[in-house]
Parts: structure tokens; C-alpha cells; sequence
């Protein structure tokens, strides 16, 4: 087990029956991470799975590493603390809408400030799963759920916003019906030293079905959704005539050759914007006026937090020493009686 | 001299004749100021010198919960009280034989607490209109004869302080912020103690401000002065050196003594610590004390609230490294909910909670013992776990250690109780060879062969396993976990053989309880038991009870649960058992319904220690016969 | 007909000579299937159909945590049990007479509860290879003889359902949906029970899809059929109506009747109702049932975790509302914090916890009632607050009424401890007349003449005060307050005041709960003791005892804290106080610490009911004589 | 008191000593907030001040109005019961930068997204003052405190970030040493409907003495900080020759003159932007590379939850009736038992 190059997906799932719902996203989502592990260059005991409660956060009972399935909202807060005891393993948080962003929303912003490495995987279905169809903070306004008999009157979050809002160094968002741009967004994430968080659209079959399908039914998606690409227009659309332009500082939707709109005038993804004013315009992209942009929207370079608590200890280290009890006891003003 | 002395304004001409000195067996003074009149620097660099005589001493600082209250108010008095003595001491003292009062609301707030015929020393200069106002004072204490029952010296320490350090070159504001240290050369005068070395320390501790350090110097110099110059003091005090067991010795508070065994727990152990804290009166001290331990294998984290605090710490123990918490009273509700998953999850882990007064935000300055059953039954399920508590400051050093030993040992998170009097006063600590301490000996499970996740061991403890032993991967988590396996399980027979292995884990550290101390008879009328805080007023209740004949034991838990196996037998062997406690009776309702034995209660919920007089009442009352049967607080 | 009977495949040709019908007194049944299968739906439909009847009866739903596990596993198993009768009825009933198992992993997990000698209806037509594997049935049960124990009818449900439906239209997928008509097609019929009424609910169910309704009668009505056409079955069964007391009613599940309770109380008083709450297993029904009635003066609020689902109400009880949260085990857990803060508050609030299986995450969807000293003391400081537990669904009603009462007349935060075995069952609920129902006064001062925030009247309550009444502005907060003004204090007497004052006002509702019931001798050998849901089970262990000569008495206690005041006397009427718990023994420990008196526990932790017979055993034991210090748990 | 029009503000003062250290800014804060009132055309009993834990925090028991100081960082979750059980009432959240920021970040985020009618007040000091000295989710990186004594790893957040990110439909910023401008802000907040949020600019003379120096030292201010109004371009500098200009979607601070810039290059502000892309990149804003902009960041319009909230119940009272419990203890299945 030890030797990293020969581990396959398989190596990675356990014993355990999976518990999901047939059709349920979920699935979609472990298979991809069950793929990337091995091709991380990662020993599979140095990798953690650490999840809050939700029909999503059973997902570490499915991954043959270390693995925690806590409670409630608090995954982040247990991920930072393992990160910080042992900064040389592989932490991953999986959690949901309602994990992560209704009780468990200060932990979240906190991770994404602090910059420290954790994988946050978010998997948004707009609902509680697990306790039978209430509204999340991401249920959009209006909708009907068991809690919300006559619509829900709670503007929903953008995670991505949140997370960008936060001070995040890493946002992209996915969806769980698009395998390989799944794929790539999360071996982009597991490359990012800080917090990298990933939404992932998921469709609850049972609860929400059909969230997501504006997006992600082949007849329509190209021009609902924005891949974004660093350093290229936003361009979408099936005949990728269309993109995305900005007239001061709002974003029009625009079609190519129409009023004389050519690609120059179109924005250009920039990842790694210092400011951030562009990731967070498109947080707030959604159709049918914008199309969903899916990919990275930001990765910026920053120290991460263990690594700057590493360099306290070191720092600690080598002004004092490595400490010593008996000195320790020993300072400050000390007496002796014979 | 009694009634109020004539003021009294004197230079600084020296006296040739030696005053006499008073042999005393101990004194408690208290220093008390506005919260900017720096009495806790006062009180503290007094028990310094005084340590450094080989007193032994004890101490309560009591300051206000605002940070800076507006100069002269009532609500803004911050005092520090010590006792010291030739022999064992083990409280600051029932009342202050002498107390320093630097402005009118401090005589006002305090005076009730001095001795009958004990001595106030003033701050003349500082009873002006305008404060005596403040204080709502209609005339001046110091005239008009109100305070006829004390000794009291008027000193204009403010205006005293600034004549010496008139040509300082310090501002008026500067100067005034020197007369603390005037006061405390006044003291060290009074109570013969050498100066010398007091004025290296104020250099070395103003060394980057060289002029103020000069001020300071002076302006403790010319307090010194004062009283071998002037007539008014007749005669200075000499406590006679206690006699306490050879060794080195420095002074410590409760949390700062917490922040070493926990230091000491890892070195001993060879594993990390990790500290993940939300700052909380009384608690915070504990984290400011780790923090600056980075050259050890400490971590700390200043979590976003206490959960994160908590679950932080449980990550960190996953992790294999010494996971812990620190909080109070309100920050300990929050942790409820993540402790009931350290229980689950079987990994040890040490929370300490600072007690202060409740409920709510309660009296957050204040001392109290009111989380007891909270800390024992404060979870949903049934969810048991380890409580102990130190019952004072240098104890807690001990406690530290042993909550480690027992979460390492049972791998179970282990609840550590002190509270704000324990945590920020001080006393002497005999510094130990680390080398003495007791072992601490962990062992990570690194073979794959076999492993169950929740296969236990004789003391129905689990394996720990660090992440990144390859072979061991495993899941943990929340949700009631199969026997052996640790999966999940809905199994009805599988939940009922956890709920109880998890419960005789617990009870089973019973085992590992050394046997209980009774000091005094080993059966009779009266047993006292006692735990945490009440420790110094039971104990010296009880030497002056038996010193005046009355046979009376006393048994102090450091062991809340489980309890020691001994003390049901203990109990039933005297006829009466005292609990005093500050809270409702916390500890006497554990007693009752363990031992199904009535108890006599002794309460006190005011935010303020045991006086050794209210335990000593109730002792005698008892031993004359009082009916137990009306269990009653003090003072109200 | 014992051993497997053999396959019968036929048609829906009728018989013509009547089928006798059986007599009985009492009938309990499951129904076990895939979480899919539908079989809640089914247990629903049947007990209405039954509630027409006029049976008294009870229900069990047990359902797994998944929502929708895959098809055929063992974890996967969703049942619904009912007992109904010529009698009262108090349980769902020990061991189903009855199983109804629509596939091999259902029949697998439940055959062990059936009575031995029971009936298996096993829809045969799911018991392929396939499912049979993922059962983990090496063999097929009702081929292999191990079913010898039983009547075994084997139905091909799945086959004949499609049969009957094979000129629908509908998908196969649709079809396979329509097998749980087709179950209580059967059971109705066999039964006894008419088809018509159940048609049309079936129409007025699936209104919206009419295709689907007529596809679901017709299943319907093929499955009824079939009994009567077929051989198989060679006597129906009719159990007499029951002796139940004039009245209208319907069925009602404990979280629903609690719903209605709090409606009830808001129109009672006038006071409208505001319900800050998270979602949490088995408590969020009560918040769906409340969303609903906005066009009452309810507001519903799905906050963003438990902490601000408690401080939302505590807002709105501020603002003059009946402010209210509803929670389970870790909740509640979370809320303690906010609960600190009411108490301080004096203001009107009710926490209901719908108990779950613990700790920490537990196991949510079964039952457990182990949060009663968490409910009681688990808070910082000294924080009493009155606790009440409902003994069966319609109790719910009573107690959320009786939770508010104590609220808004003594000011305080009141917990109402339900669980999720009362919250999920039904039963039949008398519906009760608006005006017959308690009158509940709520007085809002308005009058700013002599107002103090914190003055108390006889009860030791203060006053609620409307935001928005010109005079009366105020303030109020956690930290200790002054006891007229509500200022902050930090006096020390004001502090023991407050704490004794806040205790004494909890304590003093004592005088307000009305004489304890005892049921049974009014004194002699045996009295049981219980509280909440166990109710159903010690009253028929009791019954059953009773007939048999023994001379049992029973006290099930809905106020918790305080508990009445005539409960000490009671107690010391019998030589024998047994204590059935679904926990450790945790009301055992209260009634230990306050009467000092031994009691014998009888504890499960299973996350299932007590069986009756369970406690009959234990019963008849004592009153055989065996030794009652031997506390015990049940089938280990 | 009713007569809303006669009141001073001596009419909101209480009896109660204020005990904060002298010079600490929170009386400014104070001062403004009794001066407003008044003039707000609100009676006295209809105003409610909710507060946490925190020096700040005491701020209710200063106010001759309803009010409560609460638990720590749950301000606003109380406050939301109360707007939501009584809309007519003016509830204010009075709040620092802990209590806010750390333990009562989730709150303050659902807050923000839900749009209640608070108006909350964060008295920012950047350091915990109450607790004596720990450092704050604002204190900057490096700082030394008594948690950090070797300098703070944290990456503080930028509250105004936190706020836009969560979906905040008024936030605006501004400091105690301007009473004019702080007036003009607290004016603004509180007529606007829905979730008002002002970040205020504290100095602890304690333990975080000096901490807005750079922004409020009269011989530098004007050049460290930009003055926010709407339709204005972004302007700044003693000579009022300053300005921001925007690079691709990268802010810039340029000198007016200088290689050919005139206003009409600056960027202009615009409050009610939809997207808020402005105001984000606003709060992104600090010295030294950028100056600190003061006021409002943005403004839109939304409907307030509790407006929406008595739609619900008025919806419901319309289809259904005025709830009457007979009627609705026999719904459902029923059967009689004679
Ligand atoms: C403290 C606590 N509160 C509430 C719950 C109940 N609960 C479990 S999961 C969940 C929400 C799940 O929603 P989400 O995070 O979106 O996950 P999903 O099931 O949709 O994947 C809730 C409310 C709990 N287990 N613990
Ligand atoms: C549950 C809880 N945790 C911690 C505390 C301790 N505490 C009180 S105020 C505070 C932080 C205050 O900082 P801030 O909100 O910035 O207010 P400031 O004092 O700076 O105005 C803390 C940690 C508490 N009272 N309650
Ligand atoms: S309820 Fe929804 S999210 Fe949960 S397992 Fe089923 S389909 Fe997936
Ligand atoms: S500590 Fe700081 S914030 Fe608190 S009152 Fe003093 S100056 Fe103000
Ligand atoms: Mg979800
Ligand atoms: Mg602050």
C-alpha cells in the first residue's frame, strides 16, 4: 500500500455499502475522487476524509484512507485542526449546502480567510437530503419545499460569492453530470497549496430533481453555461458566438458579429486577478439573463496557514532553542529555600 | 492610633533612631485602586518580594469586568489581596489586616471587608471633592470620624510621589501612573523587606523605557523612605520566615501552572500538543501562556468560537498529537454537542473549563463552582466521561498531567475543572526535576495485522492510530459504531453493548484512583468533602476547629467521576458530612445520589471565596449539635 | 397451514361460499419493505382504514437513516407496525402476529420479532436469486423448511400487481409502485375492512395524476379480491370495535398533536406563536406542520442552525410572541448556551426535543429517551428551568399546552421532551372542543407607573413587556442583574439573591401541578415509576400483572422538574420502586438524589420500545421476590 | 414620549454610567446614534438595540430604548427573531468585530443574504478589547497580540468583502473620528429597507491604540482615503487630484495630470450597481498601495424577509381564512364514535 505509483481506484473504495439513493449525484462525484487519488503521487494513508452530516458526508465511509464523518457543519473546524497537528497529510473536506454554508457557514468563511490547505468539496444540491427535503441556503427564492410550503422566501447564497467574499484563494465550481470537467477542476484544486474550494452542482433525485438541468440537458447547456478558461474571452454559446462584456462595471450578455461586437470586446478570465472584482462578477452570473460559468474562478498564490505556523515554530526554535522543561520551569523569578 | 490620624505632610528627612519591629505570624494586606492605578502590578511585585523572604503565601486578585472603568468610580475598583505567614497558608485571608486604599471608591467598596481594629492605609491626596463625589461619599471618610473602628494612616502618596519625581521630566499623567510603585515602597518598608532587589526588577522590566524605569525607581525609593522617616508608623512588621520544605520555588497562577503540566504532558509523553482555544474570562490566560511556547512541540489556535475550538482539538487528536481546549462557563455549553462526538470517536482529549460565575454571562470576574453537573451530565445520550478538578494553583500543574494520563490511557476525552480563583491567583510552587515526574507513556498502533478500529484493550480502551500508518486506514464518526469493527451499526444489541462499554470504561477508571486521603479521623462525627476551589478555606477551617479540640475529617476530590472506589465506605463512617460548595449544592446532590446518604450543604453563590470563618461556624455549629438537617448558605 | 405453503398462482376468479370469519381481540401487525416499497404509505392507509372502524390503536413506523437505500439491502428495510384492538390500546404491539414482507432482506431483519407461530404473508415473486444474495440467504427461506415456525403465505405481490395492471399504460417502474395497494388491498380484506371509503382516497391522494390513481385501484381492489377468491386463506379475520368514548376523532402523530398544541395555545391567549428551528431527525415534522398554518398567527422561521433557532425565539419572545424552538439530542445540545440566556432573561419560551438515540449523532431515526439530565442540568451555572415529557402522541397536545402555561406565568424557559418513537407514531386523538380547552392568560404590563424590569409577583415572575409600549423602555442581558432594577450587578448578596431567587421560582411550580396519579394500590409492594413514551408499555405490563393477581401501582410523571410535590410521600409508600428507562437511569438518579430512596432500574438502550413483555418479567420477578438490588437491563 | 417629534437626545440617554476606558472610540459611536435618533420620526418605545458580548456591545444599555445585551455573536439572530415577530419595530444590532466576525460570523452572513430590516452597527477595532488583547478575525497579519505573540498567521477579512460576498443589499463603512460623515452613513442605514450594514472604524486606545492612524491623521487622511458618492467619479487627495482608475478589471490609483489622465478615465461610483462588482472591488481597497474608501459601497433595492414574510401569512389568510382551530382540529380524516 505503500508505494503511491501502483495504487489504482480501486484501492481506494471500501467494504462499505454505499448508501445513496440510486441515481443520486453522489456517485458520480466519490467515483472522480476515487480516480484522482492515485494519480496524485500521494500514499493512500497519507490522505484524510473529513465530512460534517448529510446525505453527502457519508462520503468518507466510501474512501479506503483516513476518514472522519463528524458532525454536523463542523468539518472544517476538524479538518483545520488535523491539518494543523499534521501539515504533511492530504486533508479533504466533503460537505453540502446545508453542511457547509446553514450551520456550518463561520467555519467556512474562517477556512477560506485562513488560506490553509484543506480540499473543499461542496456538494450543492440545493436541499437537505438527509433529513427529507427542507430549503437550504442555496434553494433559490420561491421554492416549495417541506419547510416551505408556500416558497421559500430566503435569497440564496452564492458559495462561490461567499467563499470569494471570504478571502478565498482557490474557488471553481462543476457539476456532477460532467465527468472530465469534474475531473479537471479537482486535480486543479488538490494542485493548490491554501483552501481550494470546489462547488459541485449535484442533483438529488429525490428531493430536487432536475436542479441543475438547465445546465447540464445536452439540448441547452452551451448556452446556459460559461467554461472558463484563464487567460481566454468569455465566449459560450453552441456556435460560441456569444460572450460575456463588460459596460462599466456591469456584464451584458452579447452576440458576436451582432452591433458590431467582435471577440476583443469581450472580457478575458483571469484567474489570478489580485483583486478578485472579476471572480466575483461572475459569482453572480446566473441565467436565464447570464449564463452559469463552470471552471476556475480564481487561484491566487498566497502562504498557506501551516506553513506560516511551521515558520513560527521555527522561528520559536531557533531564537530559543528547542524547549527544554527544566528551563522552562525554571524561568522567572524563582526562590530557593534550604 | 485610632480614629482617623491628623494629616500628615512630611518630607523626606531621615530618622536616626531604629523603630521597632512587631514579630507577626501572618498578615493579609489588600492593595486597592482604580483599574488604571496598576494595584495587580502592586499586589503582584509585593508577593514577589514577599515570596522571596520564604514566606509562603496565597493570593486573590478581584478586578472589574470593564476593561478601563472611568477613573474614581465604584464600578471600576480592581483589588489584589495576599496573604503570607511562618507557616503553611492556604487562602488570601478571611480580611484584610491592612488595606491600601488609593482613592475614596476603593475605601468605599472595600472597607467592610478590614478587620475590626485593622489598618487603612490612604491615598489622602486623592480624597478630593470631585472623587469623594464619585464615590458618593457626602464628607470625607478620613474626617469625619466614620472610620473610628480602623488604625488609619493618611499618606498624599499622589502628591508625595509627584515631589519626589519633580525634576523626572516626566508628564503629570506619567507621574501619576508612578504611585503604585510608591505605595509598594511604603509596604516593603512597613514590612521589612529589602529594596535592592526590587529595583533591578523594575529596570529590567522597564528596560525599554529607561526614563519611566528611573521614575518608577524613585518614586518606590522615596515610598520606602517615607515610613523610616517620618513618626507616623511606631513600629514596622516582620513575618517570620515559614518553614517550607527545601527546594526551588517560584510563583505561579492556576492557569499559568495549567499551561505547564500540559507542556510537561507532552514532553513527558513524546507527543505534540495541540491547544485550540476561543479567548474566555477566566480562561484566556491559559492560551496567551501556550502561545508563547512555540519552541516546544506546542501548536495553538485562536479558533473562530469555541466549537471550532473544540473540533479543532478532536481533529488534532485524530491526527495523534495531544489534543485540548480551554474555556469557561458559557464557551463550555458550546462545546456540549462536539464533546458527545469525542466520546463517540473514543480519542483522547483534555477540555478545561476556567469556572467563573453564572448562569449566562453571569459574573464573568467572579469566582465560582457551578459547572459541575454540567460537566457531568451536560450531553445528549448517554455520554460519560472523565472529571476531574484542581483545588488550587499549583495543583493544577498536577491535574494537567493527570487529565492527559487518563485521555491517553482510556482514550477519552477527560473534563479538567478549575476556576477563576485558582486560574489568576498565585502561590508558591516548588519547581520539580522534571526528571521526577511521572511517566507518561503513549503507544500508537502501527501493525495492520488484526486491527479492529474499536477493539479494546483490559482498560476497555481502544487503539490510537496516526493517519499516515499505512495499513490502518479507517473511518471514524458519530453515528453508533459496531463493536468491533467500528461501521456503522443500527444493530439494537450492538447499541446497547456501546452505550454500556462506554459507561464501564468510565466507571472502570475508578481502578486507577489512588486511594482516597482523609486527613483527620478515619471515622467519627463530622467529615468534610470538599472540591476545586474551596481546598485553602476548608483546610485551614478545619486546623482551627481541631486546634481547639472538635474531632473533624476532610476529604478533597480531585476525582468528580468517577468517584474514588473508597469514598462510599469513607462516608458512611462518620455521622456527618459537611459539602460546602459555591454553587446550589452540586457536589452534595452527586453524593446523595450515589450513596443514597443525606449530606448538610454549605452554600455560597456570590462570586467570592469560603471565608475560613463561614466553614469554621458551620463546623462548630455541627459539632455542637445544630440540626444538619438545615443545610444553609452564608450571609445572605 | 404450517411450513412453506405451496406456490399459488391464480387468478381473480370469484368464490362463492362465504369464508368464515375469525373473532379476536387484538391484532398486530408489520409491514416490511424496501424504503421504496412504500411501506409507511401502506401502514398509514391501513390504520385509517382501521381508525374508521372504531379500533383503538398504535403505530410504530421504523425507517432507516438512508433516504433511499439501494433496492434489497438488509439496511434498507423500512416497516410500520400497528396493534389495534377491542381495547385500549397503549403499544404497537410486542411481536407482530402478522408480517408482511414485500422482499427477502425485510423478511431476513424482521422474522426474529414475530410471535412464534405467527402468520408471514411474503410477497414471493421478489424472492429471486438476485435478492435473496444481497439478503444474504444462502437458500431461499420459504423453499428451505426454516420457516417452520410459522403460516407462511407465499403471494407472488409483485407478479399479480403487474397482472392487474397490464392494460394500464403505466411503465414498469410505475407498476412496481402500485405493489403496496396491492399489500393493503389484501390485508383490508383480510381483515374485514370495506374497499369503498379507501378507493376514494386513493382518488383523492393522486388527484393529480389520475393515471396513477386508477392504476393504484385497481391494485387495490385485485388484491382485495384475491382473498376472496382464492383458497389460500381459509378464514378472515374481524376484531371488534372498541369500547372507545363517544367522540370525534382522528390519528394523530406526536409531532403533529405538539403542532396543534402550540396553535392552540397562541389562539388560546392571543399571543401569536414565532418558531425559530433547524431541521433535525425526528423533530422537523413539527416545523413542517407549523409552516403550514400561516394563516394562523403562526410565523415559522428555518433558521441557519440550532443557535440561532433558540436566539430567534428568544428575540421574538422579547418582542411579546410566543417564542418557540423544537430540536432533537444534538440540538439541544447546541442550544444550551442561548437556554443560559433565557433563564437570565425570565422570559416565556418552550424547547421541545424530540429525543433520538445518542450520543453525538447516535442512531436519529430510533428511539431513546436518554436527554433528561441534559434537559435538567445541562447548563453553565446554576440555570433551573421547568422540564415536562409527554407520555404518548395525543399527550403531545396536552403538553405543549401545559409547556406554554408554565412559560408565560412564571416567565421562564420550559423544555417539553417528546421522542422520536411518540413524534412518528400515530394514534387516535379525541378531538377535543376549542372552548372545553384550558383558558391562558397572558398579561402585558403597559402601565410605566412604578415599573422595575426585574420586581416579581406572588409566582416570583416579572413582567412581559411589549417593545413598542411608550414608558416602559428597558433593558435586559446575561450578565447578572440587580434584583429590582435588572441592572447589571455585581454585588455579591444581589448575585446569591438572584440565584436563589431563580431557583426558588422554579421550584414553586411544584405548587402548581396537580395531585400525582397513582394507578393501582395506594400503597404496598411494587409501584412503578415512568416517564414519557414508556407509558404504553408499563400500563399493559401493569394491566397484564394486575389480571394476574399482583398488586402493581403506576406513576408516570409528566413534570420532571419540579417534580410534584406529593412524589416523595408516594414513593415511600411502596417496599419497591421499579424504574423502566430507555437510558442508563437517568430519572433513577434524580429520584435517588431527591427522595434518597433505592429504586430498581430496568433499562434498555436498544432505539427500540419496550416490549410489555419485557416489563411484566420484570414484574412478576420483583414480585416473586427476586432480589431488587439486582438493577437490570433487558435481553443482553 | 410618544410624541416622536419632541424627543432630544437626552431622551435616548440612560441612567447608567458608561464605562468604557476613556478616549475609547465607542463613545463617538454613541454619541451619533443618540443624536439620530431623534430625527428619525420613530417614538422612542419602537426602537430595540441587540447587542452581543464585547466592549461594543454594551452599547444597549446606553440607549433609553428597548434593548438587550445578549450572548456573544448572537446579535443577530435575536434581533431576526424580533424584527420578524414585531416588523414595525426599528431594530438595530450593535456589534464588534469578535462578535461579528468570529463566533457570530454564520449569523451575520445569514443576515446579510436574508435582507431582515436590521440596521447593524460593527464597531471594527480590530482586537478583542473586552477579553484584553487577543487578536481579531480583522487584526492585521503580523500583528502582535497576546494570542500572537510572535505576529498574527490570520489573513484578516474585510467585513465589507464578507458582506457583499453573503449578498448584503446596503453596506457602507466609516470611522469614529468623523462625526459628519459617520452621521451621514448611520442616516443612510437606517432608511434603507432591509439589512443595513456600517462598518465602523474604532479606535481601542487600549490595546489596539493608533490602528486608523494612516485614514484619520489629519496631516495624511486625504491622501489615504476616498470619499465614496455616488455617480461620482472615485477622487481623492489633498489637491483632489488622485484618482482610480481601472486596468482591464484591475483597480489602479492614478494622479490626474500625470501621463495624460483626466477624470473622465476614473471610474465612477455607482452604488446600485446589480452585480456589485464595484463595490467588491472597493472593499478589496487598502493602504498603502490603494486608498481606504469611506461611505456607502452599495445600495440596492430588494424586498425586506419580513415584508415577505407577512406576504406569506396574508397569502394564506386569503386562500385559506383566518386560521380557526375547530376547523382545523377536524381536518384531515376523521371518524365519529357515538
Ligand atoms: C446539530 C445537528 N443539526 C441538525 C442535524 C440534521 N441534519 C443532518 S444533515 C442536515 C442537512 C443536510 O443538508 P446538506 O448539508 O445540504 O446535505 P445533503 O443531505 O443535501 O447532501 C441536517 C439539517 C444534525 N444531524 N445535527
Ligand atoms: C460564548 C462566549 N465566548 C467567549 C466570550 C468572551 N468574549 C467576550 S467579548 C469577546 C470578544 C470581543 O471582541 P469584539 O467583538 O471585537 O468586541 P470589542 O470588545 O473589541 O468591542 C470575547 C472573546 C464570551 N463572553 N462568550
Ligand atoms: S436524498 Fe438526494 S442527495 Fe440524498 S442520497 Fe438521495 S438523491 Fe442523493
Ligand atoms: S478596551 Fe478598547 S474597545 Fe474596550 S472600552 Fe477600552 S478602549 Fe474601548
Ligand atoms: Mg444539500
Ligand atoms: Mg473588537
Amino acid at each position: 500500500m505503500n508505494a503511491a505509483a501502483a495504487l489504482t481506484k480501486k484501492d481506494f473504495e471500501t467494504d462499505q455499502d454505499v448508501r445513496w439513493c440510486p441515481g443520486c449525484g453522489d456517485y458520480a462525484v466519490l467515483a472522480q475522487v476515487q480516480k484522482l487519488m492515485p494519480t496524485l503521487g500521494i500514499p493512500r494513508e497519507n490522505f484524510a476524509f473529513i465530512s460534517g452530516i448529510g446525505c453527502s458526508s457519508r462520503f468518507p465511509y466510501y474512501m479506503e484512507t483516513y476518514g472522519m464523518h463528524s458532525i454536523h457543519g463542523r468539518a472544517p473546524a476538524i479538518a483545520s485542526g488535523l491539518k494543523l497537528a499534521r501539515p504533511e497529510l492530504s486533508v479533504w473536506v466533503v460537505t453540502g449546502d446545508g453542511d457547509a454554508l446553514a450551520i456550518g457557514g463561520n467555519h467556512f468563511i474562517h477556512a477560506m480567510r485562513r488560506n490553509i490547505g484543506l480540499k473543499i468539496l461542496l456538494l450543492n444540491n440545493r436541499i437537505y437530503g438527509l433529513t427529507k427535503g427542507q430549503y437550504s441556503p442555496t434553494s433559490l427564492l420561491g421554492m416549495k419545499t417541506k419547510s416551505t410550503p408556500q416558497g421559500s422566501i430566503d435569497r440564496p447564497f452564492s458559495p462561490v460569492a461567499v467563499a470569494l467574499g471570504a478571502g478565498a484563494t482557490f474557488v471553481a465550481r462543476t457539476v456532477d453530470s460532467d465527468l472530465a470537467h469534474m475531473a479537471g477542476v479537482l486535480k486543479r484544486a488538490a494542485e493548490h497549496q491554501g483552501t481550494a474550494f470546489v462547488e459541485i452542482y449535484q442533483n438529488c433525485i429525490v428531493f430536487n430533481d432536475g436542479a441543475y438541468d438547465a445546465i447540464t440537458d445536452k439540448s441547452m447547456r452551451d448556452d446556459t453555461r460559461l467554461m472558463l478558461e484563464h487567460g481566454k474571452p468569455l465566449l459560450y454559446g453552441k456556435e460560441r458566438n456569444k460572450g460575456i462584456r463588460l459596460r462599466g462595471m456591469e456584464p451584458e450578455a452579447v452576440t458576436l458579429g451582432e452591433n458590431g461586437v467582435t471577440e476583443s470586446d469581450l472580457l478575458v478570465h483571469d484567474e489570478a486577478a489580485e483583486h478578485g472584482g472579476l471572480a466575483f462578477l461572475l459569482s453572480q452570473f446566473d441565467v436565464p439573463t447570464l449564463p452559469v460559468p463552470l471552471g476556475v474562478f480564481r487561484e491566487v498564490g498566497a502562504p498557506s496557514y501551516e506553513e506560516m505556523n511551521n515558520g513560527l515554530q521555527a522561528d520559536a526554535r531557533e531564537r530559543r532553542g528547542q524547549g527544554d522543561l527544566a528551563s522552562l520551569f525554571n524561568s522567572g523569578d524563582t526562590w530557593t529555600i534550604v | 492610633m485610632s480614629g482617623a490620624a491628623a494629616a500628615v505632610d512630611v518630607g523626606l528627612e531621615r530618622r536616626t533612631a531604629p523603630r521597632p519591629v512587631e514579630e507577626l505570624d501572618s498578615v493579609v494586606i489588600r492593595f486597592v485602586g482604580d483599574s488604571g492605578d496598576g494595584m495587580q502590578l502592586t499586589g503582584n511585585e509585593f508577593s514577589r518580594a514577599i515570596a522571596k523572604a520564604g514566606h509562603d503565601f496565597a493570593t486573590h486578585p478581584d478586578y472589574p469586568s470593564e476593561i478601563r472603568a472611568p477613573t474614581g468610580t465604584l464600578f471600576g475598583v480592581s483589588g489584589y489581596q495576599i496573604q503570607f505567614a511562618s507557616r503553611q497558608v492556604f487562602t488570601s485571608g478571611d480580611a484584610p489586616d491592612v488595606l491600601v486604599a488609593m482613592n475614596p471608591a476603593a475605601l468605599k467598596t472595600n472597607l467592610s471587608d478590614v478587620k475590626n481594629g485593622g489598618t487603612i492605609i490612604a491615598n489622602s491626596g486623592a480624597f478630593t471633592d470631585n472623587s469623594l463625589a464619585k464615590a458618593g461619599y457626602a464628607a470625607n471618610p478620613l474626617k469625619d470620624g466614620s472610620l473610628g473602628n480602623y488604625r488609619v494612616y493618611e499618606i498624599d502618596i499622589s502628591g508625595l510621589t509627584a515631589l519626589a519625581l519633580k525634576d523626572s521630566g516626566l508628564s503629570k499623567k506619567d507621574v501619576g501612573r508612578c504611585k503604585n510603585y510608591y505605595a509598594l515602597g511604603l509596604m516593603l518598608s512597613l514590612y521589612s523587606r529589602p529594596l535592592d532587589k526590587e529595583e533591578g526588577d523594575v529596570r529590567k522590566k522597564f528596560a525599554k523605557k529607561p526614563q519611566l524605569a528611573e521614575a518608577n525607581v524613585l518614586a518606590l525609593r522615596a515610598g520606602y523612605a517615607y515610613v523610616e522617616a517620618t513618626e507616623m508608623f511606631i513600629t514596622s512588621y516582620r513575618v517570620r520566615a515559614a518553614d517550607i520544605r527545601a527546594g526551588t520555588y517560584r510563583s505561579l497562577t492556576g492557569n499559568h501552572a495549567t499551561a505547564l503540566g500540559f507542556v510537561a504532558a507532552s514532553e513527558l509523553s513524546g507527543v505534540p500538543l495541540f491547544l485550540g482555544s476561543y479567548p474566555i474570562t477566566p480562561a484566556t490566560d491559559i492560551l496567551h501562556e501556550l502561545a508563547a511556547l512555540k519552541h516546544f512541540n506546542v501548536t495553538t489556535f485562536q479558533a473562530e468560537d469555541e466549537i471550532a475550538g473544540i473540533c479543532s482539538a478532536i481533529g488534532a487528536s485524530y491526527g495523534g498529537v495531544l489534543g485540548m481546549t480551554t474555556t469557561s462557563g458559557p464557551g463550555m455549553a458550546l462545546k456540549t454537542e462536539a464533546l458527545g462526538l469525542a466520546v463517540m470517536l473514543e480519542l483522547p482529549l483534555v477540555i478545561v473549563n476556567v469556572q467563573r460565575g453564572g448562569p449566562s454571562t453571569g459574573l464573568p470576574t467572579k469566582i465560582e463552582q457551578s459547572d459541575l453537573l454540567q460537566a457531568i451530565y451536560g450531553r445528549n445520550g448517554e455520554c460519560p466521561l472523565p472529571v476531574i478538578a484542581a483545588n488550587s494553583p499549583s495543583d493544577c500543574f498536577d491535574c494537567a498531567m493527570e487529565a492527559f494520563r487518563i485521555a491517553v490511557k482510556y482514550m477519552t476525552p477527560v473534563i479538567l475543572l478549575t476556576d477563576g480563583g485558582i486560574g489568576n491567583a498565585a502561590e508558591p510552587w516548588r519547581i520539580p526535576d522534571p526528571a521526577s515526574l511521572p511517566k507518561l507513556e503513549v503507544k500508537f498502533r502501527t501493525d495492520p495485522e488484526g486491527y479492529q478500529a474499536y477493539a479494546r484493550d483490559a482498560n476497555l480502551a481502544r487503539s490510537w492510530v496516526r493517519p499516515g500508518t499505512p495499513g490502518l486506514e479507517h473511518r471514524v464518526g458519530g453515528l453508533e459504531k459496531d463493536f468491533l469493527t467500528g461501521n456503522i451499526s443500527q444493530d439494537p444489541l450492538n447499541h446497547q453493548r456501546m452505550v454500556d462499554v462506554r459507561a464501564a470504561k468510565v466507571a472502570g477508571i475508578a481502578r486507577d484512583i489512588p486511594p482516597t486521603r482523609v486527613e483527620g479521623p478515619a471515622q467519627g462525627d463530622l467529615l468534610i468533602v470538599g472540591w476545586g476551589s474551596t481546598y485553602g478555606s476548608i483546610v485551614q477551617a478545619r486546623e482551627q476547629a481541631v486546634a481547639e479540640g472538635h474531632a473533624v475529617a476532610h476529604v478533597h476530590l480531585r476525582h468528580l467521576n468517577p468517584f474514588p472506589s473508597d469514598l462510599g465506605d469513607i462516608l458512611k463512617r462518620y455521622k456527618t458530612v459537611l459539602v460546602p460548595e459555591m454553587n446550589l449544592g452540586q457536589l452534595s446532590r452527586l453524593l446523595r445520589e450515589r450513596y443514597l446518604i443525606d449530606v448538610v450543604q454549605l452554600n455560597k453563590v456570590q462570586g467570592k471565596p469560603f471565608k475560613v470563618s463561614e466553614i469554621y461556624d458551620r463546623i462548630i455549629e455541627l459539632c455542637n449539635g445544630v440540626p444538619k438537617g438545615v443545610s444553609k448558605g452564608v450571609s445572605k
